[in-house]
């Protein structure tokens, strides 16, 4: 808890950068530029835990927790893209999202 | 907690086991006999399928973060029993040259995701949830990519993965805004102390896109199609119908337990949802050619159906959930299955290419059709069954106007259930799918499904114990 | 502090979305998240700040980096997005923010008036191997048949095999 | 009491021998069935005749009036608490006397086929179809409720149609049939309409309630008006709208002329001496009602009699197929019947047109059937239809010569012969009650006996004629029955019928007014003098006649256009203007509604596949403007 | 097993018969032995339901038997039948029988065909049997969906469109019907208590008006739709057309007699207040499909679009009868139905057959077959004379009670619309001879007709039952109208209790 900050600055900061985030997946061509606008995202969820957590709820350490396995499974998903996206490279020789549209209508 | 107590957990501990099992047996087997992995599996899949039935103990461990009861138990059954069809379809798929080097993964990442489920399904609090969730997509999205030398597949997996982890963050986002109104993430506690404000909405509502990407409702379907064209065709199987059935189940199990209180806003959500999931799903539909694809629009418009056991928000609608899911995997699978074999044995998956499939294949149309009829919801089978009882839970509360819209979309979708009718019933082909038989285990699965398809149907005994079972969630 | 933590957050957030090299991209993420880590420090949790260093910052953007390196140059440009592009994500990203930011300043939250629990490492150690109320060893176990998963996953992604037609790929 | 129970035989008998020859009668010897046939109708000759004479010389009066005997009745089918159609027997003065007629001349006419249908392919089906006919119109005349009428009165309409179509391979002949068909049709379902109104209004079928004079029908004429004219006042018209059809009545006579492509012993039976008159024995059998609470509708049978009787007599100048002839003389005499029953009155004196109308329909069943049967024979005989075409046959058939005309002088009402004596009794009630009306009958009468007379002639003396083959007399049996029609004609004017068919069956007295009866015979025999003139040898004063009345001369060979106008009606209006259109409608609009919903799915769902682009990123931008809109909607818009 | 389910049970065995019968010819031998068995139990049925009456069994159902299949929602299986049913069952058997007959020579799949044949009888059957609402739906869309195979395999012309179009309309109709259904199951009990499907327990209590309003128009078009209910028709013309024989005969003499039977035992029964304050929109369109229809059928060049068009106007006539809601139109409905029936099954019956001889339908293209092939071309007439309502046969019966019934009314509208269905018995004269003029009088028109053979010992069978019926009724309708008529009574009074005219 820091003094003279109130917890609306936080969520303010997470939506933020949840939303660039979000922007980040909508406009960025590149696969992995998209994978990383999806860790945007999942930071700023964890930021928004912390803060409720320290904040509102610092008797037990749910919010902690829960950033903490948000992490691992980031990290988990972050992985697999990252497999799947080297294997696209390898079948469409990019990684351009918008020439991934083979299936369509 | 007495070590007794884990057995609450006998179908996640027998999943693990299983993986266990099969991890050694890779690590263990001699190369070229990699095939009998398989046998394997599908046999030790086939006893905790069995076990599963045993009676069991209900209740809550972990401080109430794992819960376990009748309906949750026939869940994880119904999920089984799925899972064991689409294990069976697979046998010929997996053994194909090309994919004899990812035997056990396969059977390793599947058995994953459905643990994931399982978690997911008995989840007492959120973080289960979210974990349980996201072990029942990650794999699957590296099995959406199996086939490495398909394009299509490369592509459904980055597709599923990505905005899957679009939507898992849009759902966590929302539960961190309920996690701030109330400071818990015990499904309980939340029940208890949720209120009204509009925050908790708004984090609801994130939740609900979160859930609705899964059961694939529109808006937040568009990767089905794509997905489920370039997966495999047994992963696609298993999307459509497992882990769809899966998040149905814990949605319903959410929106009843955990958020009742907000009962008007989700009705209001799902109102409009089902609504366009419904139409749009078959208004796509009627287009396609790709068969895959087909059953993706049409298992898209069948989550519309599913909608309207939710929106009553009554044990009827819970009941002809289950049931409904039950009937679908018999039905689904059934489809799919015979598009696995002929897919298998001619490489077709055009819907033009199944033009005179009677003539050729006359015990693989008909239970294509029988599959199809049950989608639609023809009687006898049991498809009629479970859309009837979904739609009287929603009459029950008075949603007449939905029930209607719902029935007329039936209309469409028989429609295009019957254009597949017509081209294996009606129609001439030059070069027909030549006449073929399929290895003992898919004719085993199809047989399973027909049974199902069938008998599901009649057996009102069935109905009832899902019914008595559902509100002890 | 907090003032600088949050716009290097949140301008670097920004960099990372909208920056047209894609190493530089990497790097404004990583600066997002120590900036993050940061931010733990001062909220008190050191633990976390910790793991969002090791983990996010160390493990997940060193995969990412090293995924760049496999599939792009370093030296290429992204073509800049196109307009229209731009411009419907950026409504719909702001929309979502407004809507999101007004929802939350309408809602009054109740101050805490109970004492902080400490987060030491024992605490946190004690409730991650709970099998209580507020214990976290199962979603421990089950994270745990996540990471393996995942890692299988990758490995039979990225491996190379199948049948030997398919084309040769190009690293560069 | 006596026992009619047997009476039942008259009804079961024929419809007995209709199943036998329709269903086996391909299987049995031609001459077989026909003999099959004939007797079964003699056997019910036979019995009619015994009810006639039990009935109106054994049968118990009460206060004087023959009494209507319900000899059997059963329900066929119960429609309400109070309506039920029964299907029985119901024997009072008109029934017996028409069970007279109809047996009488169908026996002949059964005799006469025999021989005139001789070789004929379908010789058992024309006495199959013959003795339906004989069933249904025995059915018809003996029914005891409105009901039992309809049905029998629908039967004969049928049984006519397969008898005029029956040489079925013959073009005319069908279009003949159709055509009698659908206009008795159409006139029928007036007189199902009429039922339905009049059963409405008095809650039964039944005739002796309906005619009885405290019944509900007579005593309560209220109801609502409609067009200044009482319900059931209407009801009577609608159901008279039945009788103009079947009795060939303008506007409905249409039909009767191309009937004439019948068999002739089928245009004797039905076409002239029975069923066409059901029509007025309709009239007569509800004939209460119309007298006593309808009087209006009673004056619209009067008029559109005499102006039937007219118009047809006009026709009847200028017709040359002989057939033709004879039945315009047909709608001719009806009308003189229908005009008897419109200026009658009820009881007593007052019913001398209903008296009269009967007797002539008795007289007119033997000579008009005889004329026909003449006309048959003299068909036979020559092969042709046509009056140009024949002349001087009175050497070659002297039996059929001489029948004929007795059969014409009858018609033309000369005494002592038997249409005399009802055509008498027609003119002097119609002078009674109407002297427009008289004046018509009296110019009718004139026409009927030139227009018999320019046929006579024409036939047996005109022009010598060269035919192909010899003409020779027609065997016996068929000039027996022509015989015994004759000595029918002849005499059947002595019955002494003011005695025994009266409108309440109270007998009165009648006798010949001669102020009437004169001018009338003078009429006839002016008319035979023209005919005369013109006819008896081949001369030009037709032809000039023709030429100076060019005009009227075609309009009249043309029956006035009445055939076109229907024609136009039926070909243009009904199937140009409204089923041509219905059809297109039917495929195109609202077939086409229902192709077009299929058609916008299709279209929407082409449509809209742009949000199925491929494109990952517009899949995650619906994703989450579907999240914000809906978050946006259900919290602020929708709460 | 009681006597009813063996209706279910027969054709259910037949077909597993015929599914183990190897050869093509015991293939129809089963069909006609299991069909014949069915006839005959009908005609148990008949006698022992008189006889059950006549002892004084005063129910309003008979052989009621009662099974609770789903618990909740209340579901049973529930059958009974009255005087109307029991009518209707024979009806179907006899046509059934004669359709067997009728389709003897099917040499394409004939496995398939006759067992497709026997399922949409089955679901005939078991929709007249049931009195539980949920059980008669399904019968009725088991009887629907085989509709699809057989016209798509074994029609002819554009069969996969026609196909297509019939089953989806139907099933758009009943969807309309199973929300309708539903709407009344949740407004069987309102004064507490369960809900039921079970029609009787239905009929015992008044649903309340608001319901009825919103049901009735849905249950009523929902049947209407298979009763060709104007403008829901179309697709009786383009089905039938394209049906196979039997199947046409099936459809037109049975499956349409769904609608009406459902119209007037589901809509009209349960919700007499609606269907009295409704009413007249759907007599309008009644009255219209009665007349329309017959015009309709006047300039058709195809003689099953003639028949088809037919259809259309007698089947309004149905629903127009069960509008009237009083005793005689009601009963009137039931004979016109089952008369409907018998005759347009003859009308198809003897249309294949004349078809298979030589093949085309358009009249234009045939002439003079009285000549060569006179069985059919008299047993033809006699169809034609049955449908425009000639005495002695059917039709007449069933038209008079409707007319006398329909004109009961003692106010304008119901009488004048009354007169206008009337006129439909001028028109249907007009279409029906127009056809037998052209198709079956006159001279042989084409050459190749000359040589043409009568029908076969099968087709005989088959067209003689149906004519034997036809008669039947039209001699002797008293027993029918009788045993329709006492059934109708608790109908009645039940309309007449809320609704007194």
């Amino acid at each position: 808890m820091i003094t003279g900050v109130p917890v609306q600055y936080f969520l303010i900061l997470a939506t933020l950068m949840f939303f660039a985030g979000v922007y980040g997946f909508l406009t960025r061509r590149n696969l992995i530029t998209m994978l990383m606008a999806t860790e945007l995202i999942l930071n700023s969820v964890n930021i928004n835990f912390m803060a409720f957590n320290r904040y509102l709820y610092p008797q037990k350490m749910e919010g902690m927790f829960f950033s903490l396995f948000v992490i691992a499974v980031a990290a988990s998903e972050a992985a697999v893209a990252i497999a799947i996206i080297i294997n696209i490279y390898r079948r469409f020789a990019t990684i351009n999202v918008e020439d991934v549209n083979q299936m369509k209508f | 907690m007495s070590p007794d107590k884990f057995l609450i957990m006998r179908h996640e501990l027998l999943l693990t086991a299983v993986v266990l099992v099969v991890l050694i047996a890779e690590v263990f087997s001699h190369p070229d006999k990699k095939g009998k992995i398989i046998t394997l599996s599908v046999i030790c899949f086939g006893i905790i399928t069995a076990l599963g039935f045993l009676p069991s103990a209900e209740g809550e461990i972990f401080g109430g973060m794992y819960v376990s009861s009748g309906s949750r138990l026939m869940m994880k059954n119904i999920l089984n029993i799925g899972v064991m069809l689409v294990f069976l379809q697979s046998v010929d798929w997996l053994r194909k040259a090309e994919n004899s080097d990812k035997i056990s993964e396969y059977f390793i990442l599947l058995i994953s995701t459905l643990i994931g489920m399982n978690f997911m399904i008995s989840s007492g609090h959120f973080l289960m949830f979210y974990i349980g969730l996201e072990l029942a997509t990650i794999p699957i999205a590296a099995l959406a990519a199996f086939d490495k030398y398909r394009n299509n597949s490369a592509e459904a997996g980055i597709k599923l993965i990505l905005i899957s982890a679009l939507s898992s963050g849009i759902l966590l986002y929302g539960l961190s805004m309920i996690y701030g109104t109330l400071g818990t993430f015990y499904f309980k506690e939340i029940a208890v102390s949720f209120s009204n404000s509009n925050l908790q909405i708004l984090g609801f509502i994130y939740f609900f896109t979160g859930m609705a990407f899964k059961i694939s409702i529109v808006p937040f379907h568009l990767w089905t199609a794509d997905v489920y064209e370039g997966a495999p065709i047994n992963i696609t199987a298993y999307l459509s119908v497992i882990s769809k059935g899966a998040a149905v189940f814990i949605f319903i199990i959410v929106l009843f337990t955990v958020f009742p209180v907000i009962i008007a806003t989700w009705q209001k959500a799902i109102y409009l949802t089902s609504i366009l999931t419904m139409t749009i799903g078959n208004l796509f539909a009627i287009r396609q050619q790709n068969l895959k694809r087909f059953l993706a629009f049409s298992s898209i418009s069948q989550a519309g159906y599913i909608l309207l056991g939710f929106i009553g928000g009554n044990q009827l609608g819970m009941a002809s959930v289950i049931y409904y899911i039950l009937v679908y995997i018999f039905s689904n699978l059934g489809a799919f299955g015979v598009v696995l074999a002929i897919s298998n044995a001619s490489g077709k998956e055009n819907i033009d290419d199944y033009n005179g499939l009677y003539h050729t294949n006359p015990k693989l149309s008909l239970i294509m059709m029988l599959a199809l009829f049950s989608l639609a919801g023809i009687p006898p089978v049991a498809g009629y069954f479970g859309k009837f009882f979904l739609f009287t839970a929603a009459a029950e509360k008075g949603f007449y106007p939905l029930v209607i819209i719902a029935v007329l979309n039936t209309i469409i979708s028989l429609y295009y259930y019957l254009l597949i009718v017509k081209a294996m019933f009606l129609l001439k082909n030059e070069s027909p799918i030549e006449k073929f038989k399929s290895s003992m285990y898919t004719r085993f699965a199809l047989g399973l499904c027909v049974a199902g398809i069938v008998v599901t149907g009649f057996a009102s005994a069935l109905f009832e114990f899902i019914r008595n079972l559902s509100f002890g969630i | 502090m907090f003032v600088l933590f949050s716009v290097m957050i949140i301008v670097f957030s920004i960099l990372t979305v909208t920056t047209r090299k894609i190493l530089r991209a990497a790097t404004y993420l990583l600066l997002v998240l120590v900036s993050t880590s940061g931010l733990y420090f001062m909220l008190n949790y050191q633990f976390m700040a910790a793991v969002q260093l090791t983990l996010y910052a160390g493990g997940i953007v060193v995969l990412i980096i090293f995924s760049i390196l496999l599939t792009s140059h370093i030296s290429q440009k992204f073509e800049p997005v196109g307009i229209k592009k731009t411009i419907f994500s950026g409504l719909a990203a702001i929309a979502g923010a407004i809507l999101s930011i007004v929802t939350i300043l309408d809602y009054q939250f109740s101050a805490n008036t109970e004492a902080a629990k400490e987060v030491d490492m024992k605490l946190i150690g004690r409730s991650l191997l709970s099998v209580d109320y507020d214990g976290y060893v199962l979603p421990f176990e089950v994270i745990s048949i996540l990471l393996l998963a995942a890692m299988i996953a990758a490995i039979i992604v990225a491996k190379k095999g199948g049948p030997s037609n398919t084309k040769t790929p190009t690293y560069n | 009491m006596i026992n009619f129970g047997y009476t039942i035989w008259i009804l079961l008998l024929p419809f007995l021998m209709f199943l036998l020859l329709g269903l086996a009668g391909h299987k049995l010897k031609p001459k077989l069935s026909g003999l099959l046939g004939t007797a079964g109708l003699g056997i019910i000759t036979v019995l009619s005749y015994i009810t006639a004479y039990k009935y109106f010389f054994t049968s118990e009066k009460v206060d004087g009036a023959y009494q209507k005997i319900i000899a059997l009745n059963g329900v066929w089918l119960q429609l309400t608490e109070n309506l039920h159609i029964d299907i029985g027997i119901l024997l009072d003065p008109i029934s017996v006397m028409m069970l007279i007629v109809v047996t009488t001349v169908s026996f002949m006419v059964h005799i006469y086929s025999i021989g005139y249908m001789h070789g004929e392919k379908g010789f058992e089906r024309f006495f199959a179809f013959l003795s339906l006919f004989s069933f249904s119109m025995l059915g018809l005349v003996v029914a005891t409720n409105i009901f039992q009428m309809y049905i029998f009165w629908e039967l004969v309409g049928v049984s006519s149609y397969l008898l005029i179509g029956f040489y079925y391979t013959k073009p005319s002949a069908v279009r003949a049939s159709k055509k009698a068909f659908i206009v008795t049709r159409f006139a029928d379902m007036g007189f199902l309409i009429g039922i339905l109104i009049l059963s409405f209004n008095t809650k039964t079928f039944d005739f002796i309630s309906l005619t009885s004079l405290t019944g509900p029908a007579i005593t309560q004429t209220g109801g609502a008006a409609f067009m200044g004219l009482s319900v059931l006042t209407w009801s009577m018209i609608f159901v008279y709208m039945g009788g103009v059809g079947k009795s060939a009545m303008f506007p409905f006579h249409i039909w009767l002329p191309d009937a004439m492509e019948g068999p002739t012993p089928v245009s004797a039976l039905i076409h002239a001496a029975t069923m066409v008159v059901a029509g007025v024995y309709l009239v007569a059998r509800m004939f209460p009602i119309y007298s006593l609470a309808a009087p209006d509708a009673l004056n619209v049978v009067a008029y559109v009699g005499a102006f039937s009787s007219l118009l047809a007599a006009v026709i009847a100048c200028t017709q040359t197929d002989i057939k033709r002839v004879l039945a315009f003389s047909t709608m001719s005499q009806i009308g003189y019947m229908m005009l008897a029953l419109g200026v009658s009155g009820y009881g007593g004196h007052d019913g001398l047109g209903y008296m009269a109308s009967m007797f002539h329909l008795f007289t007119h069943a033997m000579f008009k059937a005889l004329l026909f049967l003449g006309a048959g024979a003299i068909i036979h005989a020559v092969h042709s239809n046509h009056m140009t075409e024949m002349g001087g046959l009175r050497k070659y058939l002297p039996i059929t010569h001489a029948t004929f005309l007795i059969a014409c002088l009858t018609i033309a009402g000369i005494p002592p012969l038997s249409g005399f004596f009802s055509k008498d009794e027609i003119l002097t009630a119609a002078l009674h009650h109407n002297k427009l009306l008289f004046a018509v009958e009296y110019a009718v009468a004139g026409l009927t006996a030139f227009y018999m007379f320019r046929l006579y002639f024409s036939i047996f003396w005109g022009k010598e004629t060269h035919y192909h083959h010899t003409p020779h007399e027609a065997p016996a049996l068929m000039t027996i029955p022509l015989i015994i029609l004759a000595i029918g004609s002849v005499f059947a004017g002595f019955i002494p019928f003011s005695k025994l068919v009266t409108s309440d069956g109270m007998p009165f007295e009648s006798h010949i007014e001669m102020s009437v009866a004169v001018p009338s015979v003078l009429i006839g025999l002016i008319g035979i003098g023209i005919a005369f003139i013109m006819y008896r040898k081949e001369t030009a004063i037709p032809d000039r006649l023709a030429a100076a009345f060019k005009y009227s001369y075609k309009w009249s060979y043309n029956k006035f256009y009445v055939d076109e106008a229907y024609i136009f009606i039926t070909k243009n209006i009904i199937f140009r203007y409204i089923s041509t259109p219905i059809a297109w409608f039917d495929r195109h609009i609202i077939d086409g509604t229902m192709n077009s919903i299929a058609f916008v799915a299709q279209l929407v769902s082409f449509r809209i596949r742009g949000f199925q682009s491929g494109q990952l990123q517009k899949y995650g931008f619906v994703f989450v403007t579907g999240a914000i809109s809906l978050a946006i909607l259900l919290i602020y818009l929708w709460k | 097993m009681d006597i009813l389910t063996l209706f279910v049970v027969i054709p259910v065995l037949t077909m597993t018969a015929i599914l183990f019968v190897r050869d093509i010819k015991h293939v129809r031998v089963a069909a006609a032995i299991g069909m014949g068995i069915q006839l005959i139990l009908a005609a148990v049925l008949v006698f022992s339901y008189l006889a059950a009456r006549k002892a004084g069994a005063s129910d309003e159902m008979l052989f009621v038997r009662d099974y609770l299949w789903f618990k909740n929602p209340n579901i049973h299986y529930a059958i009974g039948v009255d005087g109307i049913s029991v009518a209707m069952i024979s009806l179907t058997s006899i046509v059934v029988f004669a359709g067997i007959f009728a389709s003897w020579e099917v040499e394409f799949l004939t496995k398939e065909f006759f067992v497709s044949l026997i399922l949409l009888a089955t679901g005939v059957f078991g929709f007249f049997i049931s009195i539980d609402l949920f059980t008669m739906f399904l019968f009725y869309e088991l009887a629907v969906i085989p509709m699809y195979l057989l016209i798509g395999i074994w029609g002819s012309g554009p069969k996969e469109y026609s196909a297509m179009k019939l089953t989806l309309m139907l099933m758009g109709g009943s969807a309309l019907i199973l929300a309708g259904l539903l709407g009344i199951y949740f407004n069987s009990a309102p004064d507490g208590g369960q809900f039921t499907f079970n029609i009787l327990e239905i009929s015992k209590i008044t649903i309340p008006i608001s319901a009825q309003r919103l049901f009735f128009p849905l249950t009523f078009v929902g049947f209407g739709v298979l009763g060709a209910l104007f403008p829901f028709h179309t697709w009786s013309p383009d089905g039938h057309a394209s049906a196979p024989t039997a199947v046409s005969m099936l459809h037109a003499g049975v499956l349409m007699k769904l609608g009406g039977y459902g119209a007037f035992r589901v809509a009209i029964f349960l919700m007499p207040e609606a269907a009295a304050e409704l009413s007249w929109i759907f007599i309008i369109l009644t009255a219209t499909s009665v007349v329309y229809g017959a015009f309709g059928a006047i300039v058709q060049k195809d003689l099953k679009y003639i028949n088809a068009y037919s259809s259309v106007s007698h089947c309004g006539l149905v629903l127009f009868a069960i509008l009237m809601m009083n005793q005689t139109a009601l009963n009137g409905a039931v004979i016109q139905m089952i008369s409907h029936g018998l005759m347009t099954a003859l009308f198809f019956a003897l249309i294949g057959m004349i078809y298979g001889r030589t093949h085309t339908r358009m009249i234009s293209e045939m002439g003079g077959l009285m000549k060569v092939i006179p069985f059919l071309s008299v047993c033809y007439v006699i169809a034609g004379l049955a449908s425009l309502g000639l005495p002695g046969l059917s039709g007449f019966v069933a038209e008079m009670t409707i007319f006398v019934g329909a004109f009961q009314h003692t106010d304008v509208f119901h009488r004048v619309v009354t007169i206008v269905a009337v006129s439909s018995i001028v028109i249907t004269a007009v279409y029906i001879l127009r056809v037998v003029a052209i198709l079956l009088l006159g001279p042989t028109t084409d050459e190749h007709h000359e040589h043409l053979t009568d029908a076969k010992w099968f087709e005989k069978v088959s067209v003689v039952t149906l004519i034997g019926s036809v008669a039947g009724i039209g001699l002797a309708p008293y027993w029918l109208s009788t045993m329709i008529g006492t059934s109708m009574q608790p109908v009645v009074e039940k309309i007449l209790s809320v609704n007194p005219f």
